[in-house]
């Protein structure tokens, strides 16, 4: 299954890098999709029928209109820190509770808290991310994991748990 | 008029890529520097790929383009994540404005270089 | 060596199949676009490498991986160098003779032998830079023992 | 001619790095520096005016091309550095386990 | 476009002077990569696109190998030990930079200027070559059919690299 | 010609096939030995017999013929019957092998190898062709000498070197011939000395004929060699083949291919002067008695080339003649010291004494050798030294600046000679008069074999020597120099004198020297500690030479090598290494730097 | 215009350099190298436009995926290093 | 002849390397065979090949014929210079790959020494075939890459540390050769070796010949280890396994240095009197500088290595001396002499120096030390190394009856007929001072009294047959000197330097 699921997934890609109807084309991306599939399918997902379920890729075109609103917002921040001649920054790392289990959720996660400009993702420990955050808004643990990941973790867990 | 929104969101990419590199020269440590040259030249860049997306369209050239996109996006996370996180490792402390740091009790090292 | 952080692990098995496609697509349109078998290999053994820098060096048993990307070099290196000589056996007395059909320029299909030339050379780079980094990393699995 | 003089000044960057630096791995640097001069003139003389990428496409006639033969030159020396590179790291390394050190005044029991 | 390229040039040869004196090998391994890098940027400018994308590769490869070795072993450039002819290398070698810049500079003078290169050899390479060869990119046509002995030659400098290497790296040499 | 082919082709295949053979048939190859001598002295009897001629194998068809020329001439012939018989006596001598610590087991091949590339080297009319000989010679003479310790092995390194050396200055010699004359053909070459082409010729060849015969400054493999090799390999080549061919290459360039000057005989007047008194000198202090005949070997040579350059016909013909007659008495000298060594085992004159009860044939024979050699009429030594004399006297008529220093190369033949008596006169003494060691009680004679060529070599000394005038030197050298007259044996006082002088001269310094036994003392020059076996009884000598302060110091410096042409170069030579190497330092960098500085230079001189 | 752009981008490689040269810590000139291989990938976008050529993003993804593994590497030192020492 | 046969020069070994590491660590023994009947196989290739006669063969690789005149295939040339080099190459490949069958049983990975063998042949026949600039600087890459790799085959300290030093200092000089072919293309816009020597035929020599002609000797002639940019050599090649350093040392500083020297100075550039003058010096302070720090050295394989910088200044002053004859237009027949005793000196030090290292490798072998002053008393049981090395020792110091006395003899004739005196002189001096150094080998390893009598005993056959066959070689070659046997093999050879301009006719069928 992790296998098939990469094969797909490498053989879109190639169609897309080609984009070309080119028989000779078509079959070369089945043989490279599949050496793919051989070599890494292995590692890929570990629970690849997910892929088949619809109500995740909703979730994931709200989370996408979500995220990148946040970041276009947080960058506008990060510009406004760095150009003022004060630069008014408050950094530091602040743990946070994770609420999610699956470790590519996790990794989601974390990936899209360190695009948000202004947070950065250290570490995973245990059930523990560390964040270097920019301008900690608050010492309070419960309002910085809030600020940090709440905004994310909702949506990750509905698309990828 | 295609060309316009594409010359917009190219320009609108490298003004993002100004302000990441202005925080690359200014701001005072390295997590710092990474909070504000990663995210803001990766987005700025995105832009730019999409301006480019967006003046072809989606033939081969402008599916490259889209392509591009997220593969730089997870590459540059996942760096900018595994810089940070080496950087600490290696002992390399927060700098002096930094009010935090939980991450101290995890990370038996504390190194300091220069 | 040891792997990194779940976060790189979790991202590098995403993204090495699609680091070798791309890299396959590099050596196989070598004739098309820009790269050909140099670049492409260079891609592959990226994925390779990737993987390994992630998962750390115990995911694989890195001997065997390096005898067994050694002779898959010698043997691509060998393929391509068998393409060659075929234009000086088959009667052509040409060494180096481009005895396929070149086709029409633009598409897969087409140069003739350059894009097997290429597949092949892919191949060995990608093996031969595999080689050379698993022979540093297990050097260093070595003395550090 | 004023790139071609900097591509030159770059090289001889490279050679005082060669000829002053008593590091294994600087000098394997610098010796980069010099190869990295060198393919960027080779291209540089290749170059024409006006001349397109030589890769033929929609639009695109053969008539007003760079000159492809450089490229060819530079991309087979390009992995023939590489190569070097990885033999003289692969000793650098070997001769810092047995020596301890990156000092080549260090590494001098062939002498006289 | 010229001008473009001796600026990049010119941060080029800022980060091999630092790439040469940084005190820290990582750092100098960097300021390289930089270079490398530049150069990339201006094979994209030159036209040269399939040398941009085999530098990236060959850069990021030498990169790799780099922090490999210098992983096992120390970053300070070296212990401090006084170099007493120091002094005189780096006069004699700004000597040689100067009369090599002077006759270099002289030598050229009566070669084609930037851009105003003509054809010989290549001339064939690059007019109906493509209908002959089949293949679009035309450095791929040298390399390949042309000139692919050549090509053939540079795998196996390639092939007989990785040999060098595990030939090199083995700890035990005679039994 | 079939003959010339022959005796240089049968010996050397011979020669060849015995090296092939196993070691331990030693009389086998002493009889095949024997017989291709014997052979080879019968072709060159027939050889000397022949009129002279060219033979030339270049119309033979076979390629790289055309390099193969021979010339049959007055001078070629003569050498050849003179080493075909020198070959016979020694392969007589040598028949049983060498025995005892000095055996080894190649020496018979290599004896006729050597036998017949001399009868080559001294018939080539090709210059390269002589060369090549020549050199092979070389390696054959470092073969013959068994190096079995450090000191040998030493020796033999020495030899080759040197000979090899010179091998390679004849070589630029031959070149510049070449180069002024356009031809390889020694017939053909006659130069006219002038330019300073022809000088370094002439002196380039002269170091070839120098260093093959042993002459001062290239002399100092002789005594090594004497002192390490076995006895029968000394007189083999360092007393007889090496001097024939030296000797006979110096009469073909002075009399055949360089038309002389005046600077040219004066030349060969001082090396041969030089030769005699420096060489003479060392053998007088030598404890070593073939170390001490080694030294004799280079003061005789000094006789010839003063004989030659004199470069009248009565010169010429002194000096062959005093070659043969010094291969004659100096073999002789040879084979006793080397019976002396195999019988005893020793090598050191004070460890012997008394011997003349014990071995009386060799002790007669040594006499009649030593007598021969300080030039004591009747014997054959007296004949040459004489014609020699006179022509000194007949050359002090001429112009020339050499000429008129005639007294002063009479005066040092003359105290040459009366040096010679005085160190023979501590050989004879020292090994067969005095007390016999009680272990030397049980010594015996040697068997026949050894002691019939020695006699018969005592014999020739006789001959030649009594029947000089009146036989051998108008039948051997006319026909080579052309005729002369003598002053008759007898009658001159003035050489009567002289010989009276010399002998008194001997006995003196003799007889100051040793005023007993010699002594075994530490001798200590100039606050240098001595090794024993360099030493010399520094009493009794000192007694007399005490007012030459010059004379011991010079012993002081020759103990140290200084006048070792051999050992000066060699210390030059190393440090100029020493030097060179400092700067290879092993680090890359000084190497980086040559590199670019050679660069640079290379720029500013193509500029 | 677009090659006005195309300037400012290219010129915005001296902020890199910057860093790469003044560091101070290790750290920082890789951030720099980063962000460097970035702007890059940025420039090659422009000039797809500019020459109207697809492959020239064929080298830009080659560089993302390259500079990817490069940083990694050189994270992975900085990682590694201290755990060895 | 077929003109592809030439190819074969370079595939076949390539096939070998790529098969050895495929097939080589599954059938034991596989990769000796494989070599050693390959090598042999080239060997009676070349030979035969040299046999068929002096006329020119052009291949071009890819089949594609010139367009208006201008050659764009990259060309193979055989004339008769690359046949006396591919003789030299194979011949000493294969003695020294067949002596190794049984010297590398001690080392470990043979495969990879097989493969690395092969590799160095390969290139070194690319590098003497090739009529294409850039073709050569690509197969001169195989085969020092090759060579860097086998000189640190033993990986111990001092192997490393040659190694590295080596390859600092050739990748220096394979640098400057790009750059010089960058120029010469800048101007000429052409790599064909024919077509630029057609190209400057008629040039002024002016400040950029100059330049590059500088920025090629340097790079050459640190290839070819002259003084001064030789100090690499002394490590290398004394560091290498023996086999190993007979052929850097016989062969690969011939064919990557000074065969290219000369095929580009002779055959490419107009001969310019003072870049001859230049080369002429070069080879004489070679020729004396390198004789001299060669004496003082302990370790065997040093002091041969230095004799390779001091032997190849033989050879570089004879062909020096011949360019400055034809630069300034004077005698011909001199200039193809002086030219002849370099390049009969060229095959004679193959010969011989390979055969010392292959001598000084079965004394290690022995002996187990390279150390002269520990050595001694071998006479008695190597008899075989010791007459195969007195034999060479002597070819080396130009001793007759061996090979080296007749090159020596035609050089020194040679200069004192061009009235380069003073050369002649150095040329003597220089043999004296090998001639004692090889003395002191001779008398140090088999004679001298050693501290401890030495238990060595006579190396394996397959070392002794090396050996004496490359002794008798060393007897044979004197046959050369006749001009019946020199009108077959060497002369052709000479023929192409000194016609300058025939080899871009000949090879572009003008
Ligand atoms: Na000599
Ligand atoms: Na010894």
């Amino acid at each position: 299954m992790q296998r098939f699921a990469l094969f797909i997934i490498s053989y879109i890609f190639w169609l897309l890098l080609t984009w070309s109807a080119e028989p000779g084309s078509i079959i070369a991306g089945l043989a490279v999709a599949g050496l793919t599939s051989v070599f890494f399918g292995r590692y890929f997902f570990q629970n690849a029928g997910k892929f088949i379920q619809p109500h995740r890729y909703y979730w994931l075109i709200i989370y996408l209109f979500i995220f990148t609103w946040e970041c276009i917002k947080a960058n506008f921040d990060v510009a406004y820190r760095v150009l003022h001649p004060r630069m008014p920054i408050k950094p530091g790392i602040v743990r946070v509770r994770l609420n999610l289990r699956s470790p590519f959720a996790r990794t989601m996660l974390a990936n899209s808290i360190t695009m948000t400009p202004g947070t950065i993702t250290v570490d995973i420990v245990g059930d523990n991310m560390y964040v270097h955050w920019i301008y900690i808004v608050s010492e309070d643990p419960v309002e910085y994991t809030r600020e940090v990941s709440g905004r994310f973790e909702n949506y990750i867990k509905k698309i990828f748990e | 008029m295609s060309d316009i929104i594409s010359i917009v969101f190219i320009a609108t990419g490298i003004l993002f890529n100004l302000f990441g590199c202005i925080g690359l020269v200014r701001l005072p440590d390295v997590y710092n520097r990474l909070q504000s040259a990663t995210k803001c030249v990766t987005l700025g860049t995105c832009s730019i790929l999409l301006g480019v997306l967006i003046r072809f369209g989606l033939v081969s050239i402008g599916i490259k383009a889209l392509v591009a996109i997220p593969l730089l996006f997870f590459s540059a996370t996942v760096a900018a994540h595994a810089l940070a996180k080496g950087a600490y490792r290696f002992g390399i402390k927060l700098g002096d404005g930094s009010i935090h740091d939980d991450y101290k009790d995890e990370s038996p090292f504390n190194k300091t270089e220069e | 060596m040891k792997g990194m952080s779940l976060i790189v692990k979790k991202m590098a098995q995403l993204m090495s199949g699609l680091i070798f496609v791309y890299g396959a697509y590099i050596a196989t349109h070598g004739h098309l676009t820009p790269g050909g078998g140099f670049a492409g290999g260079a891609l592959i053994a990226g994925a390779f490498i990737l993987m390994i820098l992630a998962n750390g060096s115990g995911y694989v048993r890195l001997k065997r991986q390096e005898e067994g990307s050694s002779a898959v070099e010698s043997a691509a290196v060998l393929m391509a160098l068998l393409l060659a000589t075929i234009g000086l056996a088959a009667g052509t007395m040409v060494f180096f003779n481009n005895y396929l059909p070149p086709g029409i320029p633009g598409r897969l299909i087409s140069g003739g032998v350059i894009p097997l030339y290429n597949v092949f050379i892919g191949i060995e780079v990608a093996a031969a830079l595999m080689t050379i980094f698993l022979a540093l990393v297990i050097y260093k699995e070595e003395i550090s023992k | 001619m004023t790139v071609f003089i900097l591509s030159f000044l770059m090289l001889l960057v490279g050679v005082h790095g060669v000829l002053t630096r008593r590091n294994l791995i600087k000098v394997v640097i610098s010796l980069t520096i010099i190869e990295f001069s060198i393919f960027l003139m080779l291209a540089l003389i290749g170059f024409i005016s006006g001349g397109e990428a030589p890769i033929l496409d929609a639009g695109i006639s053969a008539g007003r091309m760079v000159d492809p033969l450089p490229q060819a030159m530079v991309l087979t020396a390009i992995v023939i550095a590489l190569a070097t590179n990885a033999m003289l790291l692969t000793i650098a390394i070997r001769l810092y386990k047995k020596y301890g050190t990156f000092d080549i005044r260090r590494i001098n029991e062939l002498k006289g | 476009m010229e001008v473009m390229l001796s600026v990049i040039i010119g941060f080029m040869i800022i980060a091999s002077i630092t790439a040469i004196y940084a005190k820290d090998l990582l750092s100098a391994i960097i300021a390289q990569g930089f270079v490398g890098y530049g150069l990339v940027i201006c094979f994209l400018i030159l036209r040269a696109p399939d040398l941009a994308i085999i530098q990236i590769v060959m850069e990021t490869v030498t990169l790799i190998i780099m922090v490999a070795v210098v992983l096992d072993s120390s970053r300070e450039e070296f212990d401090i030990m006084p170099d007493k002819t120091q002094g005189v290398t780096i006069a004699a070698s700004f000597l040689f930079a100067l009369v090599l810049l002077i006759y270099f500079n002289r030598a050229i003078s009566g070669l084609d200027r930037f851009g105003n290169h003509t054809l010989r050899m290549s001339e064939a390479y690059v007019t109906g070559a493509a209908e002959q060869t089949g293949s679009a990119n035309l450095v791929a046509g040298v390399l390949w059919d042309f000139r692919g002995y050549d090509t053939l030659g540079e795998a196996t400098v390639l092939f007989t690299a990785a040999i060098g290497v595990i030939t090199i790296i083995r700890l035990v040499g005679k039994k | 010609m079939e003959t010339a082919g022959q005796i240089i082709l049968i010996p050397v295949i011979a020669g060849l096939l015995l090296l092939a053979l196993p070691g331990r048939s030693r009389m086998l190859k002493g009889i095949l030995t024997l017989l291709v001598s014997a052979l080879s002295a019968y072709w060159a009897w027939s050889i000397y017999r022949l009129e002279p001629s060219m033979i030339r194998l270049s119309g033979t068809g076979i390629p790289g013929t055309q390099y193969f020329s021979f010339a049959l001439d007055g001078l070629s012939q003569l050498i050849v019957l003179l080493g075909g018989l020198l070959g016979l006596l020694i392969s007589v001598y040598s028949l049983r092998g060498i025995n005892g610590p000095e055996r080894f087991r190649n020496f018979h091949g290599y004896f006729l190898i050597t036998l017949g590339l001399s009868f080559g080297t001294i018939m080539a009319d090709n210059l390269l062709l002589f060369i090549f000989l020549w050199g092979i010679l070389a390696l054959t003479l470092y073969k013959l000498i068994p190096q079995h310790d450090d000191e040998s092995s030493a020796a033999a390194k020495k030899t080759l070197i040197m000979i090899g050396s010179s091998d390679g200055i004849m070589i630029l010699g031959i070149a510049i011939l070449y180069q002024l004359t356009g031809t390889f053909s020694m017939s053909n070459i006659s130069v006219e000395a002038g330019s300073a082409l022809s000088y370094v010729a002439f002196l380039a060849l002269l170091t070839g004929s120098f260093t093959k015969a042993g002459a001062f400054p290239f002399h100092s493999w002789i005594p090594d060699y004497t002192q390490k090799a076995p006895a029968v390999s000394s007189a083999y080549l360092p007393a007889s083949f090496d001097k024939l061919l030296g000797i006979y290459f110096l009469v073909r360039i002075s009399h055949d291919m360089f038309i002389m000057s005046n600077i040219m005989h004066l030349l060969l007047l001082v090396a041969g002067a030089l030769t005699i008194i420096t060489a003479v000198m060392m053998a007088l202090v030598q404890h070593d008695y073939k170390k001490l005949l080694g030294f004799h070997s280079v003061s005789q040579v000094g006789y010839m080339i003063l004989g030659i350059g004199l470069g009248s016909a009565v010169g010429i013909a002194a000096g062959l003649f005093h070659m043969l007659n010094n291969a004659i008495y100096k073999s002789g000298l040879f084979l006793v010291s080397g019976n002396l060594n195999t019988l005893t085992g020793e090598k050191d004159l004070d460890r012997l004494g008394g011997l003349s009860q014990r071995m009386p044939v060799t002790f007669g024979v040594a006499i009649i050798f030593a007598l021969s050699i300080s030039g004591i009429p009747p014997f054959n030594g007296f004949a040459s030294k004489w014609m020699i004399y006179q022509g000194i006297i007949d050359f002090g008529s001429g112009p020339a600046l050499a000429n008129h220093l005639w007294i002063l190369w009479l005066a040092v033949a003359v105290v040459g000679s009366a040096l010679t008596l005085a160190s023979f006169i501590k050989f004879i003494s020292g090994a067969f008069l005095g007390n016999l060691p009680g272990r030397m009680n049980d010594i015996k004679e040697a068997g026949a074999d050894k002691l019939l060529p020695m006699t018969a070599l005592a014999l020739l000394c006789i001959v030649l020597g009594v029947f000089a005038t009146s036989y051998f030197v108008p039948r051997l050298f006319f026909p080579v120099t052309g005729e002369f007259e003598f002053y008759g044996v007898w009658q001159s006082t003035a050489v009567s004198v002289l010989i009276l002088f010399s002998i008194l001269l001997g006995a003196v310094i003799y007889l100051a020297t040793v005023p007993g036994k010699f002594r075994r003392a530490e001798s200590f020059t100039g606050g240098e500690k001595m090794s024993a076996d360099r030493g010399f009884p520094s009493t009794g000598f000192y007694e007399t030479i005490r007012n030459a302060p010059v004379l011991s110091f010079m012993y002081e410096k020759a103990y140290k090598g200084w006048f070792d042409l051999y050992l000066r170069s060699k210390d030059s030579i190393l440090w100029m290494n020493k030097g060179l190497s400092r700067y290879h330092d092993g680090v890359l960098h000084t190497y980086l730097l040559w590199i670019f500085a050679g660069l640079i230079i290379i720029l500013l001189i193509l500029l | 215009m677009l090659e006005i752009l195309l300037y400012v981008q290219a010129g915005l490689c001296i902020f890199c350099l910057y860093r790469i040269i003044r560091g101070p810590t290790i750290a920082d000139r890789m951030v720099g190298l980063d962000i460097f291989g970035i702007l890059v990938v940025g420039i090659c976008a422009i000039l797809s436009i500019l020459t109207g050529r697809m492959f020239i993003l064929d080298i830009g993804i080659a560089w993302i995926i390259l500079s990817f593994i490069g940083t990694l590497t050189l994270a992975k030192y900085l990682e590694n290093k201290n755990l060895n020492e | 002849m077929e003109p592809s046969v030439i190819i074969s020069f370079v595939i076949i070994p390539l096939f070998a390397a790529f098969l050895i590491p495929l097939v080589g660590r599954l059938v034991g023994g596989f990769q000796r065979i494989l070599t050693s009947s390959i090598m042999l196989l080239l060997l009676v290739l070349s030979v035969f090949i040299t046999l068929q006669g002096p006329e020119t063969i052009t291949y071009m690789a890819g089949g594609w014929e010139p367009v208006g005149g201008v050659p764009i295939a990259i060309y193979l040339v055989l004339d008769p210079l690359s046949g006396f080099l591919l003789t030299i190459i194979n011949l000493l490949g294969f003695m020294s790959v067949f002596y190794a069958i049984s010297y590398m049983r001690r080392y470990t990975s043979e495969n990879l020494f097989y493969t690395l063998v092969c590799l160095m042949v390969a290139g070194m026949n690319g590098v003497v075939l090739s009529g294409d600039l850039f073709n050569l600087y690509v197969f001169l890459e195989i085969s020092v890459i090759s060579s860097y790799a086998l000189v640190a085959f033993g990986v111990g300290k001092t192997e490393l540390e040659a190694s590295y030093k080596y390859q600092v200092l050739g990748a220096l000089a394979s640098l400057l050769v790009l750059f010089g072919i960058a120029m010469i293309y800048w101007r000429t816009k052409t790599l064909n070796i024919a077509d630029i020597s057609v190209l400057l035929q008629h040039a002024r020599h002016d400040t950029f010949l100059v330049f590059v002609q500088l920025i090629l000797i340097t790079g050459f002639g640190i290839k070819a280890a002259l003084i001064p940019f030789h100090a690499w050599l002394p490590d290398a090649h004394s560091s290498a396994p023996s086999p190993i350093s007979a052929m850097l040392s016989g062969v690969l500083i011939k064919a990557v240095g000074v065969y290219v020297l000369i095929r580009l100075f002779f055959n490419m550039f107009q001969l310019d009197t003072s870049l001859a003058i230049v080369f002429t010096a070069i080879g004489a302070l070679s020729m004396i500088i390198g004789v001299v720090l060669a004496i003082g050295q302990w370790d065997l394989k040093r002091l041969l290595a230095y004799h390779s910088i001091s032997q190849m200044g033989y050879v570089v002053t004879g062909i020096g001396m011949g360019m400055i004859l034809l630069a300034r237009g004077g005698d011909k027949s001199i200039a193809a002499l002086a030219i002849g005793g370099g390049l009969f000196h060229m095959i004679n030090h193959a010969v011989f120096k390979g055969l010392l290292f292959l001598n000084a490798g079965a004394i290690e072998y022995a002996a187990g030390t390279r150390d002269m002053k520990k050595m001694g008393g071998l006479a008695r049981h190597m008899p075989v190394t010791l007459s195969s090395s007195f034999s060479a020792s002597m070819a080396i110091s130009g001793m007759p009856p061996f090979n080296g006395f007749f090159s020596k003899l035609i050089i020194i004739v040679a200069a004192i007929q061009g009235e380069f005196y003073l050369l002649a002189v150095l040329a003597v001096i220089a043999g004296i001072v090998t001639l004692a150094s090889f003395m002191k080998f001779q008398r140090f390893a088999f004679y001298n009294k050693p501290e401890k009598e030495p238990t060595a005993r006579e190396v394996p056959l397959a070392m002794r047959f090396s050996m004496v066959t490359l002794a008798l070689l060393c007897l044979l070659l004197s046959l050369l000197i006749i001009p019946d046997i020199r009108q077959i093999f060497l002369e052709p050879a000479v023929n192409t330097l000194i016609e300058t301009t025939e080899y871009a006719t000949k090879v572009l069928k003008l």
